[in-house]
């Protein structure tokens, strides 16, 4: 049985997250969208800290919420001009954005509903302490993930050579 | 025998045609004319040796105790094994046809070769282009026709059958920039080719059943005690036959495996020997250099086929259904073609249908021939007619391109009336035409009465058919004689000097075969010659022919040959309306004759309308649009699709990620439904 | 691996791409063609006369010279090489032709790269008729493909983009029934449980492919084969092809390239599947019967004497596979023969087109007459060319016929009769438009005075005119020595399709 | 009430539905890239709770979603790059008209 509290707590998070995600599609100010996307990160993040993983919530945080959507912001910035919004949507394209969405919901929805038949209670568990989050991300031993650590480092690397290359003003 | 003379005999002038052919260019044009004629002598010389040997020298290898000439195989050398047994070989068989052959092979060979020294230049000495060409085609010829004569297999026949065929190709088609000598020869080579057709598939059922390609294991077998000698021996003849009466599907479509062999062996003859309906080619290779027309077209090459049907004649007389058909087909031929002869004008295609006629009367001989009556006499017959044509046919060719070098025409509506100027030519024609009319004691007479009196033997439709044609043989003749030499008198030209006789290498050739017709009707071929090798005579002496005479037959074809030579005289002797008159008479049947009953239009028709129109031009189409079509057509709707599903690869990454979704979403859809 | 002296024959051709890429000028490039081909053409009658020697010595193996390498140990596949009579006969023919080909390319545009492609191409020739590897043999096979299509493309006139197109669509539509088959035959190469080969002796000795899969496989491998051997109805690339293709090219591929269909059929379908082979030859006789008296018939009324000779290749050509067909030892020699004598007079025909084409610029027949007057060495040429093809006695074309037509009639039944006759006729529709052409081209007045002033032959034509000649000749002289070289691989205990019969 | 796993999944796959919508509707390439990053993020949010719900004592979901969040982050600054020089180039992020990149 859960408790009231931590019901409220759900509610808030899923409307925040369902209502911001659903404004940040739809509104017409790109960075509205934006900002609303933002939202949704922080909602998610604080799905996370509710349910016990309060490191993935900081980083969420600190990268989502923190980096990208600075990202965005930025580059909404660099790329739009004052007072521009985004055009008015031709109904085709909505009819087609709309039935693809429905469509994956309905059949989603459908399967998850039909087939979540292990209604169990959110079991009970720890928040994992951050010397073992260390441990497993630093190990190499089975179930460590040192490999795909190193992995992502060097694609952040590519990332940031990429970036830079493609972003740099031709000299021409 | 050793086998040197022979070899030389077939490498002389092999080695004479690499050498003017490789090298003919370089030389002048007098060397390559002296060096051709000395070649072809020395090989004239070494085949009277060989054939003197053989008749002659009553060594046991050509005769035995019996006085029975056998066949000898002086050498015989693999040339290309298919199986064990059935092994082509190259050798050289000596028999009473094959020595007789190279007599008369070499004897016409040389005297055209001499001959040509003075006739393949015009007046002025100027030397004919391309010469050297001739005398190295010339000896090609040759070689393949000895080659031919000697040959100790029948595929070793053909191989040299297909040369002289390619060989008298090129002699046809000498002038080649005229376009009718080159549509000439290559009538020629299709038309030989096609009965070549015939001739191989005849071989190869031959030689299927018997396992074998050798004459000796046809017609022969081999002499006790000696190796490579055979005698002829029907025994032999009736193996084959029985042997393939035994075997798996002795009988195909009515007619038993050996007649077919037999008859379809035949064709090739037929084509060579231009007999109906294959004689188109005949008239049409007069294009060639006249010269070339007395050896190939009228003295070697195109008996062929008598001898090709001799060489087999024991295989022959196992069936009698191929006889008969050498018979009609012989008979058929030699009456169209020398109604034909009666009409043309050209004096080269006169000689060129009477050639015709004359083989046929050797065809009809051989057909008519059979052992029971007088040791097969129509055989040896046929032989003495070959023998004796040969001389006086190629000298009335020769003496037509006397004549044609003289005017520059080959028309006699340009000659008329040359007797006082070419006096020697005259002559010589006279006796060419005494000699083919029959009379006695000319060559032709005696060979044509033995002819006459084979068939007479067999069969008296076909003797009172045969005696006509000679009758028509005499009276064409001499219808061209006078023509020719009299008629009306030669009006000169203005211009042109008048004709004359001709420079002595042309004249020698002349005077000698006139001699040789004048006496070659007393050699005793009965003797020499005869399908089995038993000689006909006790003893023979100059006269043996003489006496051997059927007078009963020989005074009613002497009469018949006087009567024509009559009413040729008084038609064409001088100028006069009866032959105008003779041919508004029978206006329909002159139009035939003088065209030949249509049969080039004919083969016209069959060949362009038929085989290039409804044949060759549809199938190139079908080829084109159908088949090529059916290519280009996939190619097509693989281009047309391609183009058709391009317009997907759109650009637009929201309809790939729709497209993708939907898929996701279907497959997920089917998953969910299948699922519960 | 370099003491075997087969492996030379792809060596060489390699070193002489190697050649080719620092050669400087065109005189560098003909000397390193020159030099390769002559080696080649060495090589080759080393190889025979090794090869006689074993056999003289009693070495009655089916394939003498034999050396093996592994490079793809999981699927066992191995450069295996080896080689018998036929295989021989087709080096030295290959290398004949190469070495004319470079003399009649002698003053080609961009000759570096032209030899470049022209020697990768003969590498697959070379490497395909001495592999015994099944994979191997189908690579090299693929190598001597695809240069085609540039070196048409490239070099070739009128509309070569087409042409090379089509030609390389059709050939790799047969090449993709060929991977199927050959892949099937890999995967029934050995009984249950043992190691799987491509090693075509081995697959032949193990005999373990089943009569249904057979009948399976059969089809697509000879129809693989078969397209490349121009059979009836898949001979379409041929005149096409062959009528853009640069002079040399023609060569080697009329001369060679079709022969590799040939081969194949003969070395891969009928050896390794007797059974089918003989269950099934009657289809394909069918439609090589077809092929011999079709290509006949179309060659009669062509105008573009590439066209006629492409067209009479497909007529020459469909008589090997007819051959093969026949199944027996004679009939089997005669398709060898008949390979070597259309690959060199083929060649011949190519070279002297090509030649003549280069002087008047056209190869229309009808445009054309009495060239014999002007160029008469070409002219002499192209006749002796001409009585090769028609099956003159002397030169090779009538002993692979004759050889063809006396195996043929072995079999006694109907059927058989009935096509061996029909194939015959095509020596007589042969005889007809060869000397149509013949008459047509180089008989008669001259058609086209410009053409009065063209000059005969050059040296390198000549000597290119002359090496074929004499090959022609050589085959048409002495057949005996060719056929029993050949004869040995067709014994029935080597060839069970013939024991099978 | 219990809040059991389908309450957590729910709200994640609304939040990818609305990614798809607008993924698929908005013109704007920076548009685009926010409902990716939507997308990831309901991807991310499954991951977690799977994790949680049905493993409890593991780590693996957590860490995808590290990887996924570190991988997101590069996609993002890789994919703005890409758009400022587009926009450098047509003064526009307007997706249709970057379709050159076909055929």
């Amino acid at each position: 049985m859960e408790s009231v509290g931590s019901i409220i707590v759900y509610v808030v998070i899923a409307l925040t997250i369902v209502i911001c995600s659903v404004f940040a599609v739809t509104t017409r100010k790109i960075l509205r969208a934006a900002t609303y996307l933002l939202f949704t990160l922080f909602a998610t993040a604080a799905l996370y800290f509710k349910l016990d993983y309060e490191f993935l919530g900081a980083v969420q945080i600190a990268v989502y919420a923190g980096g990208i959507v600075v990202l965005f912001v930025f580059s909404i910035l660099l790329t739009s001009h004052p007072g521009d919004n985004s055009a008015k949507l031709a109904s085709r394209k909505r009819a087609l954005g709309l039935t693809g969405a429905l469509l994956l919901l309905i059949v989603a929805g459908y399967s998850l509903v039909s087939r979540c038949n292990f209604w169990s209670a959110l079991p009970q568990g720890e928040n994992p302490p951050m010397s073992e989050i260390g441990e497993t991300l630093m190990g190499t031993a089975h179930g460590q993930y040192l490999l795909p650590f190193e992995a992502v480092s060097v694609l952040l690397l590519a990332c940031i050579i990429g970036g830079v290359v493609v972003a740099r003003k031709n000299k021409n | 025998m050793e086998p040197v003379i022979p070899i030389i005999i077939l490498a002389l002038p092999l080695a004479m045609f690499l050498v003017l052919g490789l090298f003919g260019h370089k030389m002048a044009h007098r060397t390559a004319g002296i060096l051709g004629t000395l070649g072809m002598g020395v090989t004239m010389v070494l085949a009277y040796i060989t054939a003197f040997t053989y008749f002659f020298s009553g060594s046991s290898e050509f005769i035995n105790e019996e006085g029975i000439r056998l066949q000898s195989v002086i050498f015989n050398w693999d040339w290309l094994a298919f199986t064990d047994s059935l092994v082509i070989r190259l050798g050289f068989l000596l028999d009473p046809i094959s020595a007789l052959l190279l007599v008369v092979i070499t004897t016409i060979s040389f005297m055209v070769h001499l001959y040509s020294n003075g006739y393949m230049r015009d007046h002025h000495g100027v030397w004919e282009t391309g010469f050297q060409r001739f005398y190295a085609f010339l000896s090609l010829f040759s070689f393949s026709m000895l080659g031919l004569v000697v040959a100790t297999n029948i595929f070793q026949m053909y191989i040299f059958w297909e040369l002289v065929g390619a060989s008298s190709y090129l002699l046809i088609g000498f002038y080649y920039t005229k376009p009718s000598a080159v549509s000439a020869s290559k009538k020629a080579f299709i038309v030989t080719r096609f009965a070549d057709l015939g001739f191989l598939i005849g071989i190869l059922i031959l030689s299927f059943y018997t396992g074998t390609f050798d004459f000796t294991n046809f017609t022969s077998v081999g002499v006790e005690g000696m190796t490579n000698v055979y005698q002829i021996d029907l025994t032999t003849s009736e193996g084959v036959r029985n042997w393939i009466a035994t075997s798996p599907a002795p009988v195909f479509m009515g007619g038993s495996v050996l007649t077919w062999a037999l008859v379809l062996i035949f064709m090739g003859g037929m084509g060579k020997s231009a007999m109906m309906p294959l004689h188109i080619w005949l008239p049409d290779a007069m294009e060639g250099p006249t010269p070339v027309s007395a050896l190939i077209h009228a003295a070697t090459m195109v008996v062929a086929g008598v001898f090709l049907v001799a060489r087999l004649f024991p295989l022959y007389l196992m069936e009698e259904v191929a006889l008969n058909i050498v018979t009609v087909v012989g008979a058929i031929t030699a009456f169209y073609a020398a109604m034909v002869a009666c009409t043309q004008v050209d004096i080269k295609r006169v000689l060129a249908f009477s050639t015709i006629s004359q083989i046929a009367f050797m065809m009809v001989s051989l057909g008519v021939a059979r052992p029971e009556f007088h040791h097969g006499l129509g055989y040896m017959a046929a032989m003495f007619h070959l023998f004796t044509h040969a001389m006086f046919k190629a000298l009335l060719f020769l003496c037509a391109g006397a004549l044609i070098h003289a005017i520059g025409s080959n028309d006699y509506t340009d000659m008329h009336g040359l007797r006082k100027y070419m006096p020697v030519t005259h002559i010589t024609f006279l006796v060419g035409c005494l000699a083919i009319a029959g009379i006695i004691p000319f060559a032709g007479f005696f060979s044509k009465d033995e002819i006459l009196t084979a068939v007479f033997g067999q069969s008296i439709f076909w003797y009172i058919w045969m005696s006509a044609v000679a009758g028509l043989t005499a009276f064409y003749m001499f219808r061209l004689y006078y023509l020719i030499f009299w008629w009306k008198e030669h009006k000169v030209h203005e211009g042109h000097h008048a004709p004359h006789d001709q420079p002595w290498t042309m004249t020698l050739p002349l005077v000698i075969l006139a001699l040789i017709s004048c006496v070659a009707g007393f050699v005793p071929m009965g003797n020499l010659v005869t399908w089995n090798g038993h000689p006909m005579f006790e003893s023979v002496n100059f006269f043996t022919n003489l006496g051997a005479l059927d007078w009963s037959v020989a005074s009613i074809s002497l009469a018949v040959a006087i009567i024509a030579i009559l009413i040729a005289t008084v038609m064409y002797k001088k100028e006069n309306p009866l032959p105008a008159k003779m041919k508004n008479a029978l206006p329909r049947l002159w139009d035939w004759c003088y065209h030949r009953f249509y049969w080039d239009e004919l083969y016209m028709f069959i060949t362009h309308k038929i085989i290039f129109g409804c044949i060759s031009k549809p199938i190139a189409w079908f080829d084109r649009h159908v088949i090529d079509g059916s290519m280009d057509g996939m190619a097509w709707v693989t281009q047309r699709i391609s183009y058709a599903i391009r317009g997907l690869q759109s650009g637009n990454i929201q309809l790939y990620v729709w497209i993708y979704l939907f898929g996701v979403v279907l497959l997920g859809a089917i998953t969910a439904i299948c699922l519960f | 691996m370099f003491s075997n002296l087969l492996i030379y024959f792809v060596v060489i051709p390699l070193l002489m791409l190697a050649g080719f890429a620092i050669c400087k000028n065109i005189r560098q490039v003909r000397a390193v063609a020159v030099a390769g081909s002559i080696l080649l053409m060495g090589l080759s009658v080393w190889v025979l006369c090794d090869y006689l020697a074993l056999r003289a010595a009693g070495n009655m193996e089916e394939m003498l010279l034999r050396g093996e390498w592994t490079w793809f140990e999981p699927l066992n596949i191995k450069l295996a090489v080896g080689v018998d009579g036929v295989s021989i006969a087709m080096l030295i023919l290959s290398s004949i032709i190469v070495f004319a080909g470079s003399f009649a390319s002698w003053k080609i545009d961009d000759a570096r790269h032209f030899f470049m492609w022209l020697i990768l191409l003969s590498t697959g020739v070379f490497g395909f008729f001495i592999s015994i590897d099944l994979f191997t043999m189908f690579m090299f096979y693929e190598v001597a493909l695809i240069p085609m299509y540039l070196l048409i493309g490239v070099w070739g006139t009128g509309r070569k983009e087409y042409s090379a197109m089509k030609l390389t669509l059709m050939l790799m539509g047969g090449s993709a029934f060929l991977m199927l088959s050959l892949i099937g035959i890999y995967f029934h190469s050995a009984p249950e449980g043992s190691q799987l080969t491509w090693n075509i002796l081995e697959i032949s000795q193990n005999a373990s492919i089943s009569t249904g899969w057979q009948y399976f496989l059969f089809p697509m491998c000879f129809v693989g084969f078969g397209v490349l051997g121009a059979m009836f109805p898949f001979h379409t690339w041929s005149p096409d092809g062959h009528a853009c293709a640069p002079t040399a090219v023609s060569m080697l591929h009329a001369g060679v390239l079709m022969k590799l269909g040939g081969y194949g059929c003969f070395r891969v379908a009928m050896y390794l599947m007797p059974q089918a082979a003989n269950d099934l030859a009657w289809i394909f006789l069918i439609l090589t019967g077809i092929s011999v008296v079709y290509g006949a018939f179309s060659a009669c009324v062509q105008t573009d004497l590439k066209y006629i000779n492409a067209y009479s290749s497909v007529s020459h050509c469909g008589m090997v596979l007819f051959a093969i067909l026949m199944i027996n030892t004679t009939a089997l020699t005669g398709a060898i023969m008949q390979m070597l004598s259309h690959g060199l007079m083929t060649a011949l025909f190519f070279a002297l087109i090509g030649m003549i084409y280069g002087r008047t610029h056209t190869r229309d027949i009808r445009l054309m007459g009495g060239l014999m007057k002007i160029i008469p060495f070409l002219g002499v040429g192209y006749v002796i060319a001409g009585m090769a093809s028609l099956g003159l006695p002397g030169l090779s074309g009538f002993v692979a016929e004759m050889t063809i037509f006396v195996g043929s009639f072995e079999h006694t039944d109907m059927f058989h009769r009935v096509f061996t006759i029909v194939a015959c006729c095509s020596i007589v529709i042969t005889a007809v438009y060869i000397l149509r052409v013949v008459g047509k081209l180089l008989f008669g007045p001259v058609q086209d005075p410009h053409h009065a002033e063209l000059t005969d032959a050059t040296w390198w034509e000549r000597l290119s005119v002359v090496t074929l000649i004499v090959s022609v000749a050589a085959i048409g002289c002495f057949p005996n020595f060719f056929e029993s070289l050949i004869r040995f691989t067709f014994s029935p205990e080597i060839f069970h399709a013939i024991g099978l019969n | 009430m219990e809040l059991t796993i389908l309450w957590y999944l729910i709200p994640s796959l609304l939040m990818f539905c609305c990614g798809v919508y607008g993924f698929i509707t908005r013109k704007n390439m920076i548009a685009m890239l926010i409902s990716l990053e939507l997308m990831l993020n309901a991807v991310d949010i499954n991951f977690v709770v799977f994790n949680r719900f049905l493993f409890p004592g593991e780590l693996e979901g957590m860490f995808f979603t590290l990887f996924a969040i570190a991988l997101a982050a590069a996609e993002t600054a890789l994919a703005i790059a890409i758009i400022i020089n587009v926009f450098r180039v047509s003064e526009k992020i307007d997706v249709d008209d970057v379709t050159k990149m076909k055929f």
